[in-house]
């Protein structure tokens, strides 16, 4: 969707051409383009991959940028760059692997706004590029995310829905990767059994053993601490589990807002002193 | 052409050549000046000074000497630490922030510490999530009562106002505090009630302002008993979300489904299955119409400076308003005033019989909220600052000290008349939010627009009133709510965007280097974020189908 | 008349040209390219800065639903047919100040009409707003000595949907556009003498003199004032805002368009909405300019 | 001037009549001082009327505030109008005296411009200023002002320099005058009431103008005396004397110019009809 040229014209007439294209290609771009791009400086990480277009790094970053730059986005070739580089096995297994989850993400969403892209989205299948990935990385932190954009969307399919339970299942007890990968599955697992089968007993296991591992986001650990009492209390009615976690709670965040309402509900399941 | 014109042509000649000589020279002097300035201008700081900029919107008096005074502190506290560091300070007048603030985030090079407004969406495409910066203590907080407290639990409620519920994120911290208050003018009050006994229940006041009403027509003089600013709708919403809690804090337990905390989207599907009836969202609206007959007529149409001039002008009996400018108000007032807390839902009053009384005030006059545009070049600096402004001395020492405002720390203690602003804390029943009011910007004006409506036409069912004219509105809210869920849509995307960066780093650096525990953390609390994003686009959904739903007043859930 | 230059001519006029090009350029450059950019986005769901969405014509469909649009050019139109009737006083200002005898006093005038043009109009604001405040503003007390109202009753001038717009119609009705007195002075100025001397000879009353003489000979003057109050009137929302807050005064009843452009596209973020909306009213300005030019014919 | 003898009484009338309108008019202006001489007690209780104790500091803290800026606006004014009048002169010049193929369509152009609101050219505006490296600099408001006061000045000089008789230009062309030399020697002379006219008001709208300089200043000391005005205003307390006392320094300057300027318009005329 490139801007209309008419407009261009103008603003370039006034704007004046700002600063020609920098250039020297230094002995590692390749590097140069890759540490941009972790930094999300787009303009820079573009402008340098453009410049080695035939090297697996310049067409993993030229592929990114076309999808997740904003301002210069070109949906359509950086799908096709990020398939080639995902489809050929000479390239390295780390680029090949994000090429192939962001181009299946990416597939993924516009699909999900139809009204927005038509039907551009189904140029590539999806799931199979997500099973792809697990395949080639089982216990890689690519695997762990492909796995999670694509349970999520069959959960939301009430046919697959039981069947996306098992495979939630499986894949947690047997995945070979860092357990400290696990914790945003189990968050949606917890989440997804609550609001699917009013199931609190199995979120409530989910999100203990996520908590167990530890969440990365400080508060996330601190709320899903509180919910887990919160489960144990109102929805499942486990009171010595609750008044175990309310009481953690108490220790560890004893200056918490929501440190009285902790207090107010031990008092309720008369366990009142601490 | 007659002699006597061209003499006058002629002696205005030399009148007019000494107003063209006078404008030359004015040019010529300005010019010089601006030459001058420009030189001011270029005041350019060694090339080791690190530079940031803090720009805000308040220019109340004390505001701007007081972040001058925290400037200093902390130039002298990074010396002595070895870092030379200058902090400029740009305040922009409120009437022109909205563009201001934008066109700086959008085009040019924004203030590295900036006052946050606007749309969750515009905080959170332009502003740095802070939650993986909040979980540890506050580094300016040694030696001080808040040292063994996290960040985020130093502030007086948990950064909760902090908190964007759109993207369940922190994208700022809040610097002051206000509660509501009402000013008393105590002589009027005597006068016409007889006591000096200030009422702290709902009933009373009902019942003083009724006399105050009586004593008015029979002086013939225009008392008003309720002066509120009705220009900017602030009062009006800050009493119904106080009632509102009062009367429904518990709802906070029956109406989440997924941990303690109420979704709209889940009260509304209660309300369509019968489970709940609506009249338990809609009682706060009966008690603020009730008070609302106490209103000066036209209330709506004044502002904030014509309710003091009525107020000094010795015609109103309570002034309700926030504790800004509460300082002044006291000291320079013709007559002797009083402050008293917003009366509570008492069990006398035929609405109190399920009151919960006061609840904990620390959610709802928490302001002055600043964050880091993502644009910033140097953002460590930036957060060390932002936690210097946020540290419990220095708070104090720009908002209590300079501005006679309330900190928006804990263990803040206030001597004197400010005693009387200090929020209730004694209660562990927590504010909720009404549905009505905190869906979005549009609904929330449209809610307090209703509310209004309410008070100024005294319908003689106001929850019938307000309810029907809600569903009138809910072709709007829908279309708010739907514009919400495309942002989080387009949020995924580029959260997606972040994932990938995030990998690349995995991939660039070095297997067991430090780097690459830093990029698996951000990339769990990403992937984090992201369920809570699907969380979010799922209430939007709820939210709009359960609107959808919903049908006149005593006809739901049957 | 101006010289016909037929395009054979061209080649020894074409240094015209040249005249127009430097205001074209910066015309072009400073002023075209933000109104491209605002039309083009039209068909967007834009934040002003990278999010563009093509929406297509939904904006201007949800244009058409929203029936607060509608209004508030209702509102807008008796704005404007307000401000054509306030039109006539500066012309009476301006003939009555060409007709003062004294050469002094009438030069007097002149520069006593210029200054208060330099006074904010926050000033402005802050007096009507006390003027129609109504527990002890200017008009609901006069009403009360005249004993129209009783001592401790009120009008609600500003906060009653019924009078909130001719409340805002009256608003400025004795203040006199110093522009438009000087704008129609300095035409009536260019009248030569023997055009009067005529009419004096002929017997002709002041008010024939006008309606003959004055009022035609001036009328390229009135046809300007009138193109630029439209203009003025249609887009301005400043007033408002200040007078009746971004809700534009109890149920948005006062809503003008120019608000709504604020409201959606700086309260809200909607920048394609709000540039939808703003193309909307370039086009009933269009049509209102062109109307006025058939009608206003200025007879030479 | 006309020359209609008319009895005492009918002047008598004219004159009160002009001084009700004039007393209107200058209403906004007494209050604006007398409230400038107020504290904010004062203010609150009566604003109309001038009361015992007059607060002249008022004036001398908002002359520290605002001293410095008055130079900037008077360099941003001045330069923007004499420049965008010297422009639009030119431009007008060419519409009322060459009927050019494509004359209409530029025209157009010009007055499409008046028509349309600028609700989306404040961000691409910032993006255009930024990129020609104008930020922070009074050009930043200048060059804008000029191309944003074209449509205007156009519309308005076409009209009257189409009044103004073609044979004064035909006979300076056939002497061998070019283009500009009757611009000079007819166009400035004759329209001087409009030019005088369209000066006042473009002087005014750069003074009180508070968006632009507001986006495009970033250092205080470059600031305009709008701006600084506003910073006057805080959100819940304003400080009524001091923002008055403001008003009232920011207007002198102007005053002052409009004494000497006015009678240099108004002879301008007299000179240059009589002659016709």
């Amino acid at each position: 969707m490139v801007k209309p040229l008419w407009v261009l014209a103008v603003a370039l007439a006034g704007a004046g051409v700002v600063g020609a294209e920098g250039s020297g290609t230094g002995r590692n771009t390749p590097h140069e383009a890759l540490k941009a791009y972790a930094a999300m400086d787009y303009t820079l990480a573009g402008k340098l991959a453009r410049q080695i277009p035939d090297t697996p790094e310049g067409q993993l970053v030229a592929g990114l940028c076309d999808l997740y730059d904003r301002s210069r986005q070109d949906i359509g070739r950086g799908q096709l760059t990020l398939a080639e580089l995902f489809y050929n096995e000479k390239m390295p297994l780390d680029y090949r692997l994000e090429a192939g989850v962001a181009l299946a993400r990416t597939a993924q969403l516009m699909k999900e706004r139809r009204e927005l892209y038509g039907d551009a989205g189904d140029r590539y299948d999806h799931e199979k590029i997500f099973r792809k990935v697990m395949a080639m990385a089982p216990g890689s932190s690519a695997a762990r995310n492909a796995f999670l954009y694509l349970i999520r969307e069959r959960l939301e399919d009430p046919a697959q829905q039981e069947a996306a339970f098992e495979e939630l299942e499986t894949f947690l007890r047997d995945f070979s990767g860092d357990p400290k990968l696990l914790p945003p599955i189990h968050l949606l697992a917890e989440y997804e059994y609550i609001r699917l089968k009013n199931d609190y007993k199995t979120a409530a296991r989910h999100l203990q053993e996520g908590y167990e591992i530890g969440f990365a986001n400080p508060s996330e650990n601190r709320s899903g601490l509180f919910r887990l009492a919160f489960l144990y209390h109102k929805k499942i009615g486990d009171k010595p589990l609750a008044v175990k976690y309310y009481k953690e709670y108490l220790e560890r965040y004893p200056y918490s807002g929501q440190a009285a309402v902790a207090q107010r509900f031990l008092e309720e399941l008369g366990e009142g002193g601490k | 052409m007659s002699d006597k014109n061209k003499d006058e042509v002629y002696n205005a000649g030399r009148f007019q050549k000494l107003g063209i000589i006078l404008a030359v020279l004015f040019y010529v002097v300005s010019v010089v000046m601006v030459i001058r300035n420009y030189g001011g201008m270029s005041v350019v700081f060694s090339p080791d000074t690190r530079v940031i900029t803090i720009a805000h919107w308040q220019l109340e008096d004390g505001f701007r000497e007081g972040i001058d005074a925290a400037i200093a502190e902390y130039e002298k506290a990074k010396a002595e630490q070895g870092v030379k560091v200058k902090v400029r300070q740009v305040a922009i007048p409120v009437r022109g922030y909205p563009q201001w603030y934008l066109t700086q985030l959008i085009g040019g090079s924004p203030a590295d510490v900036l006052e946050v407004t606007g749309s969750s969406d515009i905080l959170n495409q332009y502003f740095t999530a802070l939650s993986p910066y909040i979980g540890s203590p506050n580094p300016w907080n040694k030696g001080t009562p808040l040292e063994k407290m996290s960040w985020r639990e130093s502030f007086a409620d948990d950064m909760l106002s902090a908190l964007d519920t759109a993207y369940s994120e922190f994208f700022s911290v809040c610097t002051f505090m206000h509660t509501t208050r009402l000013y008393v003018n105590m002589k009027l009050y005597e006068e016409a009630t007889g006591t000096t006994e200030l009422p702290d229940t709902l009933t009373d006041w009902l019942e003083a302002c009724r006399k105050l009403k009586e004593y008015g027509l029979a002086q013939e003089r225009p008392i008003i008993p309720i002066g509120v600013r009705g220009f900017d709708k602030g009062t009006i919403g800050q009493l119904f979300s106080t009632y509102n809690s009062q009367l429904g804090t518990d709802l906070s337990d029956t109406g989440s489904k997924y941990g303690y905390g109420v979704q709209q989207g889940e009260l509304f599907r209660q309300i369509n299955s019968g489970e709940l009836s609506e009249d338990r969202l809609l009682e706060p609206v009966e008690v603020v119409t009730e008070i609302g007959q106490y209103f000066a007529d036209g209330f709506p149409a004044i502002d904030l400076e014509q309710t003091k001039y009525l107020f000094f002008a010795g015609n109103v009996a309570f002034f309700i308003d926030g504790t800004w400018n509460a300082y002044s108000m006291i000291n320079n007032a013709p007559f002797p005033v009083r402050v008293i807390q917003i009366p509570v839902l008492d069990k006398k009053h035929r609405l109190g019989a399920k009151s919960f009384g006061r609840i904990t005030e620390l959610g709802s006059g928490i302001q002055g909220r600043f964050g880091i545009p993502k644009k910033t070049r140097d953002f460590e600096l930036a957060l060390d600052f932002l936690q210097f402004l946020t540290s419990w001395k220095i708070n104090q020492l720009v908002m209590v000290e300079h501005c006679k405002w309330m900190s928006s720390l804990k263990e803040v203690k206030y001597e004197g008349v400010m005693k009387d602003f200090e929020p209730v804390t004694n209660t562990s029943h927590t504010a909720i939010s009404s549905p009505f009011t905190s869906i979005g910007t549009l609904s929330n004006r449209l809610a307090l627009q209703r509310l209004e409506n309410s008070i100024i036409h005294q319908p003689e069912d106001p929850k019938a009133f307000f309810w029907n004219d809600f569903l009138n509105d809910r072709e709007q809210i829908i279309d708010e709510v739907r514009e919400a869920t495309y942002g989080v849509q387009r949020n995924l995307w580029s959260m997606d965007g972040t994932r990938s960066a995030l990998a690349v780093g995995v991939a660039l650096s070095e297997s067991d280097s430090s780097e690459i525990g830093l990029y698996l953390l951000r990339a769990n609390i990403n992937l984090e974020g992201i369920v809570s994003r699907y969380r979010a686009v799922d209430a939007n959904i709820q939210l709009m189908e359960e609107l959808g739903k919903l049908k006149e007043y005593g006809k739901n859930g049957d | 008349m101006a010289i016909e230059v037929p395009f054979k001519k061209l080649r020894y006029y074409w240094p015209a040209y040249l005249l127009i090009a430097v205001p074209l350029l910066l015309v072009l450059v400073f002023n075209y390219h933000p109104i491209v950019n605002g039309m083009w986005h039209m068909f967007y769901r834009w934040d002003g800065d990278t999010v563009e969405e093509f929406v297509g014509f939904q904006n201007i469909v949800r244009m058409w639903r929203d029936s607060s649009l509608l209004h508030s050019f209702v509102v807008v139109t008796i704005f404007v047919v307000a401000n054509i009737v306030k039109m006539a006083l500066p012309i009476i200002v301006a003939v009555v100040l060409h007709h003062v005898i004294s050469d002094k006093m009438g030069y007097l005038y002149r520069i006593l009409f210029v200054i208060p043009m330099i006074i904010p109009g926050m000033v402005g604001i802050l007096i009507w707003k006390y003027f129609y405040e109504p527990n002890s503003g200017i008009l609901n007390n006069l009403l009360r000595i005249f004993g129209f109202i009783s001592p401790t009753d009120t009008i609600q001038w500003l906060s009653d949907e019924r009078l909130v717009i001719p409340s805002l119609v009256f608003m400025g009705f004795p203040w006199v556009g110093a522009f438009g007195v000087l704008i129609y002075l300095a035409g009536l100025q260019g009248i030569s003498e023997d055009i009067y001397e005529a009419a004096d000879i002929d017997g002709a009353g002041p008010l024939t003199v006008f309606f003959k003489i004055e009022l035609p000979l001036i009328m390229t003057q009135v046809r300007i004032n009138l193109i630029l109050m439209i203009i003025g009137t249609i887009q301005s929302w400043e007033n408002i805002y200040l007078f009746l807050g971004v809700d534009g005064g109890p149920g948005g009843i006062a809503t003008v368009p120019g608000l709504m452009i604020f409201r959606e596209a700086f309260a809200r973020g909607l920048f394609g909405y709000g540039c939808a909306i703003g193309f909307v009213i370039f086009v009933v300005t269009l049509i209102l300019t062109l109307i006025n030019n058939r009608f206003v014919r200025v007879r030479k | 001037m006309a020359r209609v003898v008319r009895s005492r009484t009918v002047e008598f009338f004219k004159h009160l009549f002009i001084l009700v309108v004039l007393f209107f008019a200058f209403v906004p202006m007494y209050l604006m001082i007398n409230i400038s001489l107020k504290d904010n007690m004062q203010f609150s209780r009566n604003p109309w009327f001038p009361e015992a104790p007059f607060h002249w500091e008022n004036y001398l803290f908002s002359w520290n505030h605002l001293g410095g800026t008055i130079f900037n606006t008077a360099f941003v004014a001045i330069t923007a109008t004499v420049l965008t009048l010297v422009v639009a002169i030119i431009g007008a010049f060419f519409f009322a005296r060459y009927k050019m193929p494509g004359s209409k369509f530029l025209f157009g152009i010009f007055i499409i411009l008046m028509m349309y609101p600028s609700v989306a050219n404040m961000v691409p505006m910032f993006k255009l200023i930024t990129s020609l490296g104008l930020y922070n600099t009074h050009f930043a408001l200048i060059i804008p002002a000029i191309a944003g006061g074209q449509a205007f000045n156009i519309f308005v000089l076409r009209n009257f320099i189409e009044d103004i008789p073609q044979d004064l230009f035909d006979a300076i062309e056939i002497d061998g005058g070019n283009m500009f030399y009757q611009i000079w020697h007819v166009v400035v002379p004759l329209s001087m009431p409009i030019i005088g006219t369209l000066g006042i008001l473009s002087i005014i709208g750069q003074w009180n103008n508070f968006v632009s300089p507001l986006l495009y200043l970033r250092d205080t000391n470059l600031q305009t005396i709008s701006v600084a005005l506003l910073h006057l205003e805080g959100e819940y307390t304003k400080n009524w004397g001091q923002l008055m006392a403001g008003y009232t320094i920011a207007s002198i300057p102007l005053v002052v110019l409009f004494i000497f300027c006015m009678k240099l318009f108004i002879r301008g005329l007299s000179s240059g009809a009589v002659k016709g």
